[in-house]
């Protein structure tokens, strides 16, 4: 395994001082689906871009000075470094303001941070990526990681689960990420005329999925809390264990080092030992009401 | 088709795959098989069917019409899955169309010989409708999560929590 | 170039003091007379123009028959109603009457009865029509108010904080009164906005925000009691500037209607 | 407590009136002296400037929920416990300026923070409240990043400890192991007796300090007045909370009707949080001016109690008061293990004292235990 | 025959809600209403049963404008039925607090309100537009005046320090004397205000008042005094309601406050004050005075503005001198005990005289409370003098004819949230 796709070291500057933002422009922006758009942005200073290196799974902090600052996972390919890819759903005032800005504006980042996808674990394993609606933004990194080197690997499954046909994300990439060795399932909660995909919530394709080694399978999921619970129920109900299912949490992660406290779960801080937990370590904490 | 290749076929299908082996006899031999090409309706909402059908191959799909938006395609299901419980349960009055949407094998089980082999054999009542229980469980379970809309967009843009702004 | 957005600025029964915090914000008015259109506001200008308008920020309570019908038109003209302050939001001062035999109040104050016509209730604007959002404070927070207005010109959904008073005194350092002087604080049920000014010049918070998010107003009430505050004063301190609120309202009702020999 | 190197331990008495000198010295030294005053019917923490704004004579009395100032029949000078505020206030400060971002031709442009505090003396400061900053050093200084803020604070203060000679009735600091006697984590350490002060050192810094002032050899008699007196603040502590495996008995509690039972009377107002000395919970709030291109982020205190404070998509994980209060004591006494290897409680009592309805920890932990009815 | 009927529905740039309503026939005035239609909020009856430690907090909400004005006098009007007598450095506190008020009122009304009409503004921030430096100058002494009730009072509408018996907490010496070098500007601004508003072209018009105020042998009027009028009385404030008695007029819904033995109209407000106090002004407000070139006392309302002016001075200088020398008052508050028993006592709100009346129970609950604001007290006079310039006003153009009476009206500074609750009240729209 390639040691660029292992959670990197920090950049030292944004070390001396986590609070501080590096500028970064917009270089493009792509719509999506409705209401949701990826923004390529690029590092004004080279020397950061230079450094920067991401992790699949990881995030960002995208600042917008006024506004405010949110997190937001990082949804490029880790080998580009020349611009860096978030996909963002309109949701709330910074990525409304977000919305408003175009290509040459500039904004504050901080990151990366958090914890990454473990590719490592999955050489010479089956892996099955079970993601719903937005979430399949935070997997795309590791769909880039898998498929480059896609010999390393197993069998490939993507299920993914939006709610109608029109909002599947990167709809535009499914052929090329199966001529790559990725076999990719959808299936809508709401389906529209003309529509001759499946139709019916996202654990029904895990339920059905067949060629299943559960022995041999790394599962990573990312969607909603809980469609993150069923499918783990239904993964655990097809034979895997729980030390094979990773899942990526959201919590209101502000400082995104672990020192403001907001995003905290049990003994972890999402931020700092998330957003990717192994499922053994936060499952008791995720089936506690309002932990 | 043979018996035996049928319940060949029943001990590889989900549904059916935990059946003891008296009751997968019984049900092969009250089952036949059949190809159903697409766009086959093979029961409508609101008519009756007297079979209860179990998915071999391909993919066939519920509907329900709603006054205004026509047919609306509820759930699609797949290999191993059931369509058809209402014959079974709700003496073959559907709830919803069922049409292959690709071309399809489905075992088919005559729903009165199932009911009379129920009233029959006590054992065997118990683990079909053991089996019948647990998918439609599986498929209320399923119908929550799609009545919870969770990949909805928030309807209007809330206040982020994520800093408080001031002039 | 785009027109600016109009604001309008209404009153109902009130004393005046939110619409003059935002001519009170010296520094700020230009810039927002500079950033908006003021089509209606009586109180700062004689230029009048009708609706529709993108913001009304309406002051004041209805208590008579005919507000009970202005403010209808006052919504279907606006595009954002905000409200603004204890009387819009809470029924005001003036809403204890809706505890009163109205017609006795009217009597005691006015020689000839006859001529006053007014509701038996002073309520919020919001018991009569849909309301956008509410800004509390008796009166408001004049940087709050700012801060809306800027929120709405970008776009922005506004928002004010819904913490209790006690973080404020905390962060300012102010020493908590109800645990050094036993006083009757408001301050753990009510909502953030003045700064923690009543703690901070050694009395109890007396409620001008209302209550704070899920206020638990039978704890502190009890405690109260432990502390030795007769029933009748915590109920005379609930009923005040926003008397009326529900979860205020809720309590001053349950506590004079228990009839605990001991309270 | 400054970075300079350990000395050796050679306890030196101090008289009253050389006492007074200290302030003195450690202006000459470039310290602002941060130490107890009386403000608002209480001993806080705040600039003083002699030794006549110490509280002379004055005491306070605690109960949960209750805190009054009461003479004394001496004239003790820190004849008191610990009152409201911590010294968190000026390492962690309520609010502080973290990052400003400007506007130029080139876009957006961002800076750290330039807080640039004076060097701190914290006079006054007990076992628990240097328990209190041992723990918030490892929140702040020991993981992957640092605070900037607490960093550049904490490395130029210098701590002055004074061990207690008498409890409060809410202190338990002997169940949380962190005092009542000053051990460790400190420049100069005093006992305070009738007479004058007992003085140590235990830095280099401390040492320079001590030179500077007008000391005599401590006698056996006197060190051993000091011994007892502290051994007076030993006994004086009644509470106490049973410790044993608590890390897991709250995580195996989350269930448990306590917290329920806890949440009636509970006001959600955030106080204990917010005199607790380790809580470290901020918000950052946008301050910009009115051309909008010069923005200051200010992080201001923040708590797990606020309503709003698990907000995520458009709703709060931890809405009902119930959650707020099991995820503030679970995290204090259980999960601040798991994260910094060490209890977030130090046995202070504030957020017992400082509770407006006096809710008490330690009963609500013996509750979950079992050990109350 | 013909009949005009002149409505002003809203009046604007005016405290409060009012229109007004004026009948001509054969072009003589038949009728001159000034209407309020501000609904009433019933103060006096729900003050009864309050604690009266409450009455300063709930009757600040009387009027946003003049908050301290309401709070002053009924503190006074309680301390005189308790018995309790203030220290000099409470009282001193007291006039400083009164400053900031009468610096924010009579700067908003000066720059916001008043002078647009004499320039040909629709408001004051149109005005900014042509004199943005006059503007600014007015905000600034505005936002000061604030400064000065937000250190004193906690907030500058509604402050929350004021307490019977004297303050809640009692600032501290920096923190008030921080604003002494704004207040040095400020000082410097109100005379260039004084001077700039004297040079406003006023309309040749002047009315026969009978001005009434308070007095005080040594200074300005503002917490205490005797009543006195142009006519020479000197009244205790005691004996008001033998002299003023608010009455039913025929031709209005308003009640009026009127002399009680003649039944004759009188005025209130800053003309009234600096006519009847020339000598207690501040040396600065006195010099002013002499300079702008009217003769005091003037009976021409337009003055209004200048006399402003000059007590924008005379607060500045007062209060100057009052930081200057202030040391924090030991204790802050006095203690009383409860007593049965009723007090009056009456300040001077920006807008003029103000009187409370309170009767107390020995629970020290409020028995009974009396209220008579200042724009009470000058509706019948508005509505007299609006009689004798109509004539002068009236022309062809109607919105011309409006315009005129309404300028008239708000050189009176009406405060008409604060009326409308003690004012007999129809509501009428026809």
């Amino acid at each position: 395994m390639s040691s660029s796709y292992v959670a990197p070291l920090p950049d030292p500057r944004l070390a001396t001082d986590p609070w501080r933002a590096s500028t970064v422009a917009i270089r493009a922006v792509r719509p999506e689906v409705e209401g949701v758009s990826t923004y390529d942005l690029a590092f004004q200073d080279e020397a950061v871009r230079a450094s920067y290196r991401f992790a699949p799974g990881q995030f960002n902090m995208l600042y917008l000075p006024g506004a405010g600052e949110i997190a937001i996972s990082i949804s490029d390919d880790p080998r580009n470094t020349a611009t860096c890819a978030h996909t963002i759903r309109v949701a709330g005032n910074v990525t409304r303001t977000l919305a408003g800005m175009k290509v040459g504006d500039t904004l504050g980042l901080r990151g990366p941070f958090g914890t990454s996808w473990p590719l490592a674990e999955c050489i010479g394993r089956d892996v099955v990526l079970v993601t719903g609606g937005i979430g399949l933004a935070p997997i795309r990194p590791a769909i880039c990681a898998l498929l480059h080197q896609r010999r390393q690997f197993g069998r490939l499954n993507l299920l993914y689960g939006a709610r109608s046909p029109d909002t599947l994300l990167y709809a535009r990439e499914y052929d090329d990420w199966s001529e790559r060795g990725l076999i990719v399932h959808t299936t809508v909660d709401r389906s529209a005329l003309g529509w001759m995909g499946n139709v019916g919530v996202v654990t029904l394709l895990l339920e059905r999925l067949r060629s299943f080694d559960p022995r041999n399978t790394v599962l990573f999921c990312c969607g909603p809390e809980v469609m993150m619970r069923f499918t783990v129920l239904t993964a655990l109900n097809r034979g895997m264990s729980p030390e094979q299912i990773w899942i990526s949490m959201e919590r209101n992660m502000q400082c995104a080092v672990g020192l403001c406290g907001h995003c905290q779960l049990g003994p972890d801080f999402i931020c700092k030992d998330g957003p990717v937990f192994r499922y053994d370590r936060i499952a008791p904490f995720l089936d506690v009401e309002g932990l | 088709m043979d018996p035996s290749q049928l319940r060949f076929i029943l001990e590889e299908l989900r549904f059916s795959a935990m059946l003891p082996a008296e009751v997968l006899d019984q049900l092969a031999a009250a089952s036949t098989i059949k190809q159903i090409p697409a766009g086959t309706v093979i029961f409508r909402e609101g008519g009756t069917n007297d079979n209860l059908y179990l998915i071999r191959d391909g993919r066939l799909a519920l509907e329900m019409s709603v006054p205004g938006r026509g047919a609306v395609r509820i759930l699609t299901l797949g290999a191993g899955e059931m369509v058809g419980w209402s014959a079974l349960l709700d003496e073959g009055k559907m709830t919803a169309s069922a049409i292959a949407v690709e071309d399809s094998e489905v075992v088919v089980a005559e729903a009165e010989k199932l009911r009379q082999l129920c009233r029959a054999n006590r054992d065997f009542g118990y683990h079909l409708m053991e089996q019948m229980a647990a998918a439609l469980s599986k498929r209320l379970v399923a119908t929550r999560l799609q009545l919870l809309d969770l990949f909805a967009a928030s309807p209007t843009p809330v206040p982020d929590r994520t800093s408080e702004s001031e002039a | 170039m785009h027109s600016k957005p109009k604001l309008g600025v209404f009153k109902f029964a009130s004393c005046d003091g939110c619409q003059l915090s935002l001519l009170d914000a010296e520094d700020h008015l230009l810039a927002v007379a500079g950033a908006v259109e003021i089509a209606y506001f009586l109180e700062a200008t004689s230029r009048i123009e009708p609706g529709p308008y993108d913001i009304a920020l309406v002051e004041g309570s209805i208590t008579t028959a005919h507000d009970a019908e202005r403010i209808h038109q006052i919504r279907r003209d606006a595009r954002f109603l905000i409200t603004i302050g204890a009387c819009a939001t809470a029924g005001g001062i003036q809403a204890l009457r809706n505890w009163a035999d109205c017609p006795e109040f009217v009597r005691s104050v006015y020689a000839t009865p006859a001529y006053i016509s007014t509701l038996d209730t002073s309520t919020a604007i919001a018991d009569h029509v849909k309301v956008d959002f509410e800004l509390r404070g008796c009166p408001i927070n004049q940087y709050q108010l700012i801060e809306i207005i800027q929120s709405l010109l970008a776009g922005r959904r506004p928002r004010t904080p819904v913490h209790s008073v006690c973080l404020d005194c905390k962060r300012r350092g102010t020493v908590c009164v109800m645990v050094t002087q036993g006083a009757a604080c408001l301050g753990p049920v009510t909502q953030s906005g003045c700064g923690a000014l009543c703690p901070t010049y050694n009395r109890g918070c007396y409620g001008c925000y209302g209550p704070a998010a899920q206020p638990n107003l039978v704890s502190l009430t009890n405690q109260f009691s432990a502390a030795g505050v007769p029933r009748d004063d915590v109920v005379r301190g609930l009923r005040s500037f926003n008397g009326y609120a529900p979860e205020f309202r809720v309590e001053s009702d349950r506590l004079e209607n228990s009839r605990e020999p001991h309270a | 407590m400054t970075t300079s190197t350990a000395v050796k331990s050679k306890e030196r008495f101090l008289s009253k009136e050389a006492f007074a000198q200290l302030f003195t010295v450690l202006r000459d030294h470039g310290y602002t002296v941060i130490g107890p005053t009386i403000d608002q019917e209480a001993i806080v923490y705040d600039r003083i400037h002699s030794v006549d704004d110490l509280p002379l004579g004055w005491t306070d009395e605690q109960a949960p929920g209750s805190y009054r100032l009461k003479p004394r029949d001496d004239e003790a000078l820190f004849g008191y416990v610990v009152g409201p505020h911590s010294w968190k206030r000026f390492l962690f400060p309520p609010e502080a300026t973290i990052a400003e971002a400007n506007k130029t031709d080139a876009g957006w442009q961002f800076e750290g923070t330039t807080d640039d505090p004076p060097k701190f003396a914290f006079l006054g400061v007990r076992a628990c409240e240097l328990a209190a900053m041992r723990v918030q050093d490892r929140v702040f200084l020991s993981g992957a990043y640092v605070d900037p803020i607490y960093q550049r604070r904490r490395s130029r203060s210098l701590v002055i400890a004074v061990n207690c000679t008498q409890a409060a009735s809410t202190c338990f600091c002997t169940s949380m192991r962190t005092g009542p006697q000053c051990t460790s984590g400190y420049d100069l350490v005093l006992t305070e007796l009738a007479s004058g002060f007992v003085i140590d050192a235990a830095t280099a810094e401390g040492a320079d300090i001590l030179d500077s002032l007008e000391t005599t050899v401590a006698l056996i008699e006197t060190q051993q007045e000091a011994r007892a007196a502290r051994q007076q603040a030993v006994q004086q502590i009644e509470r106490r909370m049973d410790t044993t495996d608590i890390r897991d008995l709250l995580l195996s509690n989350l269930e448990h009707p306590r917290w329920s039972h806890v949440a009636e009377r509970c006001l959600s107002c955030t106080n204990c949080t917010m005199v607790c000395p380790t809580c470290f919970c901020s918000s950052v709030k946008e301050v910009s001016d009115l051309s909008g291109e010069h923005v200051e982020r200010q992080r201001h205190w923040d708590s797990c109690f606020n309503f709003d404070f698990s907000y995520m998509n458009g709703g709060n994980v931890r809405d009902n008061t119930r959650s707020r209060y099991r995820q503030w004591l679970t995290h204090k006494l259980s999960s601040w293990i798991d994260q910094f290897g060490t209890s977030g409680c130090v046995g202070c009592g504030r957020c017992i004292t400082w509770c407006p309805v006096g809710i008490d920890l330690t009963e609500e932990v013996a509750a979950i235990r079992g050990d109350v009815p | 025959m013909t009949e005009r009927t002149i409505k002003v529905t809203a009046l604007t740039r005016v405290e409060g809600e009012g229109g007004l309503y004026i009948k001509l026939r054969e072009n003589a005035v038949e009728d001159v209403r000034l209407e309020i239609y501000e609904p009433p909020r019933l103060f006096e009856a729900l003050l009864c049963g309050r604690q009266l430690e409450d009455v300063p907090d709930i009757t600040a909400r009387i009027c946003g404008i003049c908050p301290v004005a309401y709070q002053m006098s009924s503190v006074h009007a309680l301390e005189a039925a308790l018995g309790i007598t203030i220290s000099p450095e409470i009282r001193r506190l007291r006039r400083l607090l009164y400053c900031g008020e009468w610096i924010e009122s009579h700067a908003l009304h000066v720059y916001l309100l008043n002078a647009p009409d004499f320039l040909g503004f629709e408001s004051g921030l149109e005005m900014a537009e042509s004199f943005p430096e006059a503007v600014k100058r007015g905000l600034r002494m505005k936002k000061h005046g604030n400064q000065l009730l937000e250190v004193l009072g906690g907030r500058a509408i509604h402050p929350i320090n004021v307490a019977v018996g004297g303050f809640y907490r009692a600032p501290r010496r920096d923190d008030l004397q921080r604003l002494i070098p704004d207040f040095e500007w400020c000082l410097q601004a109100a005379v260039e205000t004084t001077r700039w508003v004297a040079g406003f072209q006023f309309p040749d018009f002047s009315c026969d008042y009978q001005l009434v105020s308070l007095a005080h042998d040594d200074e300005y009027p503002m917490n205490e005094g005797r009543v006195v009028t142009s006519a020479g009385e000197s009244i205790a404030v005691d004996d008001y309601e033998e002299e003023f008695e608010e009455r039913h007029v025929e031709h209005s819904t308003a009640l009026h406050s009127l002399r009680k033995k003649t039944g004759d109209t009188y005025l209130v407000g800053p003309l009234a004050r600096v006519g009847l106090n020339l000598d207690q002004l501040s040396p600065t407000a006195r010099r002013l005075a002499d300079e702008v070139g009217i003769a005091w006392p003037t009976g021409n309302p337009f003055h209004g503005i200048v006399a402003r002016g000059i007590e924008l001075i005379h607060a500045f200088e007062e209060a100057l001198s009052i930081l200057r020398d202030y040391q924090p008052a030991r204790p802050p508050r006095l203690d009383y005990s409860y007593v049965l028993g009723a007090g009056c006592a009456a300040t001077e709100a920006p807008r003029g005289l103000l009187y409370h009346r309170y009767a107390i129970d020995a629970d020290g609950r409020v028995l009974e409370a009396k209220i008579v604001p200042p724009t009470s007290q000058n509706q019948p006079q508005i509505e007299a003098d609006l009689r004798e310039w109509i004539p002068q006003a009236l022309s062809d153009d109607e919105a011309r004819t409006s315009r005129q009476c309404e300028n008239l009206v708000r050189c009176y500074d009406p405060c008409i949230s604060c009326s409308t609750h003690f004012l007999k009240v129809k509501i009428d729209r026809s």
